[in-house]
């Protein structure tokens, strides 16, 4: 697998640009930015539920940057808030969510981290793992259809949603009509509480991919720069006609589940201040410092910019008004409808 | 107007909406070169080729899942469950996604999908091929469900739930596919959903029933009319929504009401209609409301006397008419 | 008698069956190491170990499936789907396999089976969360739900369907889990499946309800007794099979019906007992049958407003209850 | 693959006596036999349906000699015949389940070909493809669970079976807990009409075993001396504790999928008569004369034999009576019961 490239020395950048490379950082700084406020509003009671992404933000990033604006679609799943960031979601819309403003895409009804956004090419998904896989392939049976070359999807799940069996016919699907979508595994090893070791026979879901007949791929999700040549390199192929793709990018969960876990009393806390040692976010500042992308004022700057983005997200969020009892009656069906008629 | 039976206007349908929108495509397992077991599409593999017929892998909830997301970018899908019976797996794609993809959404995604499937028994499909299925959809919200049973309501329904910007589950009753005829319309026309037709007019007591039973009940009804009894039939072809106007109408003429379904008793579509009328115009009714349905025992057995002790016989509906009239 | 809130009469009698019976496993996501979301099933891992506490595979229709294979061969397997919401994709092997294991084989094999699931709303668990599963299987032949609402009722129903031959849904109401507490009796018994349980007597009028609501509808009733109306309680507590016998009787004293669920009220569970009502007792009643149920939209937004528009008030159970016995 | 041996010379009986390929040989001749009389039957109009098994008799036959009996369970599926006769299954029972009398198993409710039958360990079916297969999974459990070494669970499937999700989630359930049972998958290549080119990206079903982490193994089901040594294997892993095995016969559906079918419409003649030239029921045949095992008059003895079995049973059968109306309502629940009580 693509190794991890902390120590110094010339960088890699796999044709990225210092701005795409700053982007990334950015993005990165984003997300935990954004989760620890999702954490911190939640310990102070302003809002019931909250979840992390710490130790996917660089998966994440790396994917983003791959994924071509007003072109392609995103299936996401819940933990890929670096993702929707990376592809045009906002902080604001973030905070709307977590506060289940009526000024959220989703009128306050979905729980946080369901991102929709029809014109970013968001696809809107329930909480049912794995039930958005075929809906990804739809849509790549759609660009298809319309000969919309130069399209692909990026469809993103956990390692537990690979043992949905609807995780399985959609990447059959995808193999046999050869479509144009790549299947990104964000492999943390674990679902909840169920180590990856229960949930499948074999180490690495991408050893999946060879019995549907595509190929897979194996990255190390610590590593944006790896991550996006990873899935750029899938996307392409998608995009030329190519067919489908199963990547899977090795992470780590560093808290619990949501807030509504708690994981100390299935996991032991040295595997994890052991991971937090190469935590992707400083390694990935010193690996754009090295190789002197950026230097100690652009980072204190950055850091800067997206706590300001994020408190102003939060103080206007949490300004915006509730969605109304009457909200709850509207888009059942295209106007006003009852059962009995 | 031509005569055609319930196959042909299925077929007619689907092959009008393909040449009228290029949205449309149809998929399911067999479409193509089988034409589906039934023979509806067949010939539309050559006509419309592979990327509008697609013949899908074994998998009801990605024929139904996939076309969720083809319906979500703008495609119009028609999907085929090959029997109803094995629409069981696509459940969740079905309630779960489809049915809450505007809502969940709040009308930023929708889902314009049809989801055809031949239900009902009477046609020796022992226990997995006769099913009736209406009722574990019929409470979901965002689901439209119609089960017409004649080939005009066919082609009107069809052709509506097709340009319909939700999703729609299509049932067909197996046993009207060629054993029910009758006059169809030329070109386009649809009957809106959610209308109930009175396929009779009387006055001694409503029937409310569909699918293939709307025939057995119009049968005894009008050799009822000989000893002088007036049943109304209304065929309630649009299961969610209903028409609360027609039945209620109805009802209020006649002042009795029979439903009747081949489907389970307990928990079946006539449960809904029966409250409906008991909250709404309970001093209306002259009699208890009565249920005729299905035995409440899974399903019916292969062998012809377990099939025919399931579904309601002809003579069946007459005596439970004829006793409501004299009640 | 032990005092003891629902999580902990659903944990104690898990526990006794494991203790009693070494066929009896626990099977689910997150049962083990993380004791069920909800640590009903906390420490079980330890004491009972994995073999018996497992861990599965995030994959519902495998669990469900499994299980059914497991009691085939004499197991008897607890399946959990961690939330309600989760079911639709085993919604196969719940209705197309469990229900029909015994029929299809005419007694050759048997599907001893209990699936819990936590299910409802009013806890903020948005879309999928916080469904009501209930009307989606009550129609179908060959399984048995339950859904009681005190510990008490937990320990002997549970008890009842862990020893039942046949496959049963245990519905356990997220909301009642810890807000609910009452005394449990020691040692083992069990509550017969198909009796439901008038929680208050009353003349005035009936109240039919089950789950969470069964609570809000006593708090409601005992302040109406202050005002001179004496409602009666019934708590349904097992949906399939119902318990005719007690809600005639009830109505037959009070003559008037109000049916109250939080699930969507069209098709939903009380259809069928107004439907039952005005077959079996029409001339019994003297107003319209009331259900005051969850409204028509497919579920709780996550926005507080939503949620509460969605659930029952106790103010509006007291409103219909004062409506129906002024009636 | 295992290629057929039908060249002559010395037969490579792997550890069969005589008298083992003898029965295999009845085996597939029966079912020969059994599956014309269906089809006779359907004819002349006295049953409404019949399917036939042709083409598989020689992977079920072998398949079979490795079932223990008392011991082993069998998951079939409709397409299994052969494999039931080989279990213990009688033409009687066959017959009476055509017919659909009440003394069929079932009581006359199940179409033909959903074998049961509790004592030889034949799980009961539905027509929901795949349904079953978590059920053999379930079984396998049992077995691991009571420390029943020795004991194993064949699952049974067509190749079509393979893309629902219902068959990944047992797979990867019986990977995960190395549980004692084998996945036969019988690829006739096609699915009624869809050819295993629409229905898989890869060519073998055998090839999706590595992504479960089980052995594949792809025999020739015209080989019933392979088949069996393969599945005997298989079996035998199971039954010590190796965990699960998924194996693919190559062979070929030489009948219209069912007397509901016509495959005139979707297959072309030619193949079926290629294919009919290496017919794995006179191949055998041949081979067991070859290797001087039988002689002609044996095999004379064999084909009236079968015939007599099976007039006997049709005569038994049709003489029996149909179930009664009242016999809808029995079963449902143990008990009388009715959901208003
Ligand atoms: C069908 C279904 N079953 C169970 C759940 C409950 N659940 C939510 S997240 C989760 C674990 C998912 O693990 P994974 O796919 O690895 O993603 P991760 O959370 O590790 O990023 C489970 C079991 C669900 N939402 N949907
Ligand atoms: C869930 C489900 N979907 C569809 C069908 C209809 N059907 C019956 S057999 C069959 C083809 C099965 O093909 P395969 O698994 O290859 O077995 P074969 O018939 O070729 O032996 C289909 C689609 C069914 N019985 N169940
Ligand atoms: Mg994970
Ligand atoms: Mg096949």
């Amino acid at each position: 697998m693509a190794k991890a490239m902390t120590q110094a020395g010339k960088l890699d950048r796999r044709g990225l640009t210092d701005e795409q490379l700053v982007a990334m950082l950015r993005n990165m700084l984003l997300q935990r930015q954004l989760d620890n406020r999702g954490f911190q509003l939640n310990r102070q009671g302003k809002i019931p539920f909250a979840l992390g992404s710490e130790g996917h933000e660089a998966a994440q990033a790396g994917a983003a940057m791959a994924f071509v604006r007003g072109k392609d679609v995103l299936a996401p799943y819940y933990r890929d808030l670096g993702l929707v960031l990376g592809c045009g979601f906002t902080p604001l819309e973030m905070l709307n969510s977590m506060f289940a403003r009526a000024a959220d895409r989703s009128g306050g009804r979905q729980f946080p981290n369901h991102y929709t956004n029809k014109e970013m090419g968001l696809l809107s998904i329930s909480s049912i793992i794995a039930a958005h896989c075929p809906h990804a392939v739809g849509v790549a049976y759609a660009f298809k259809y319309r000969k919309e070359a130069g399209r692909a999807v990026l469809c993103c799940t956990g390692e537990g949603a690979t043992s949905e069996g609807e995780w399985h016919e959609s990447l059959n699907f995808a193999a046999v009509h050869k479509l144009p979508v790549v299947f990104f595994v964000e492999n943390n090893n674990y679902a909840i509480s169920t180590p990856s070791t229960m949930q499948m026979g074999v180490e690495h879901v991408s050893d999946k991919a060879s019995g549907y007949g595509m190929p897979g791929v194996l990255v190390d999700g610590f590593d944006p720069i790896a991550t996006y040549a990873a899935i750029k390199e899938a996307m392409d192929r998608a995009r030329n006609g190519g067919g489908p793709t199963l990547v899977e990018a090795m992470v780590f969960r560093y808290l619990s589940h949501s807030t509504d876990d708690d994981d100390r009393t299935y996991r032991d806390r040295t595997a994890i201040e052991e991971a937090r040692k190469n935590d992707p976010v400083p390694m990935f500042e010193k690996r754009l410092l090295d190789a002197g992308v950026v230097d100690e004022a652009k980072i204190k700057a950055l850091k800067a910019d997206v706590l300001r983005e994020t408190n102003e997200a939060t103080d206007t969020a949490e300004a915006f008004p509730l969605p109304v009892a009457a909200d709850l009656y509207k888009n059942v069906y295209e106007g006003a409808f009852e059962p009995w008629q | 107007m031509a005569v055609m039976n319930n196959v042909d206007a299925v077929r007619e349908t689907l092959h009008d909406a393909l040449i009228n929108d290029d949205r449309t495509l149809i998929m399911g397992e067999d479409v193509g070169a089988r034409g589906n077991v039934f023979l509806i599409t067949k010939g539309f593999l050559e006509e419309f080729g592979p990327e509008r017929i697609i013949d899908t892998p074994l998998a009801e909830a990605s024929i139904v899942g996939v076309a969720i997301g083809m319906a979500m970018e703008g495609l119009r899908p028609i999907a085929e469950i090959q029997f109803a019976d094995f629409i069981y797996p696509a459940f969740n794609q079905i309630v779960g996604e489809a049915a809450k993809t505007r809502y969940r959404s709040n009308g930023d995604y929708t889902c314009p999908l049809v989801i055809r499937t031949p239900y009902g028994g009477g046609v020796r499909g022992a226990l997995s091929h006769s099913v009736s299925i209406e009722a574990l959809f019929y409470h979901v919200p965002g689901l439209k469900i119609l089960a017409p049973s004649t080939p005009a309501d066919i082609k009107g329904l069809l052709t509506a739930a097709i340009e319909d910007p939700d999703p729609v589950l299509f049932l067909e009753h197996k046993k009207t596919y060629r054993s029910v005829k009758g006059e169809v319309p030329e070109g386009h026309y649809t009957i809106p959903i959610g209308k109930a037709d009175i396929k009779k007019a009387g006055t001694h007591a409503t029937v409310v029933s569909y699918g293939y039973n709307v025939h057995q009940a119009l049968d005894a009804a009008q050799r009822l009319e000989k000893d002088g009894y007036s049943i109304e039939v209304i065929d309630l072809r649009s299961i969610r929504p209903m028409d609360r106007t027609t039945i209620l109408a109805s009802v209020g003429k006649t002042r009795k009401l029979l439903i009747i379904h081949e489907d389970n008793k307990f928990g079946g579509v006539g449960a809904e209609i029966s409250a409906m009328v008991a909250e709404e115009a309970f001093f209306d009714l002259d009699a208890p409301i009565r249920r005729l349905c299905g035995p409440d025992v899974p399903a019916m057995g292969y062998a012809l006397p377990l099939e025919e002790e399931f579904m309601i016989s002809t003579d069946r509906m007459m005596r439970a008419m004829r006793e409501l009239a004299e009640f």
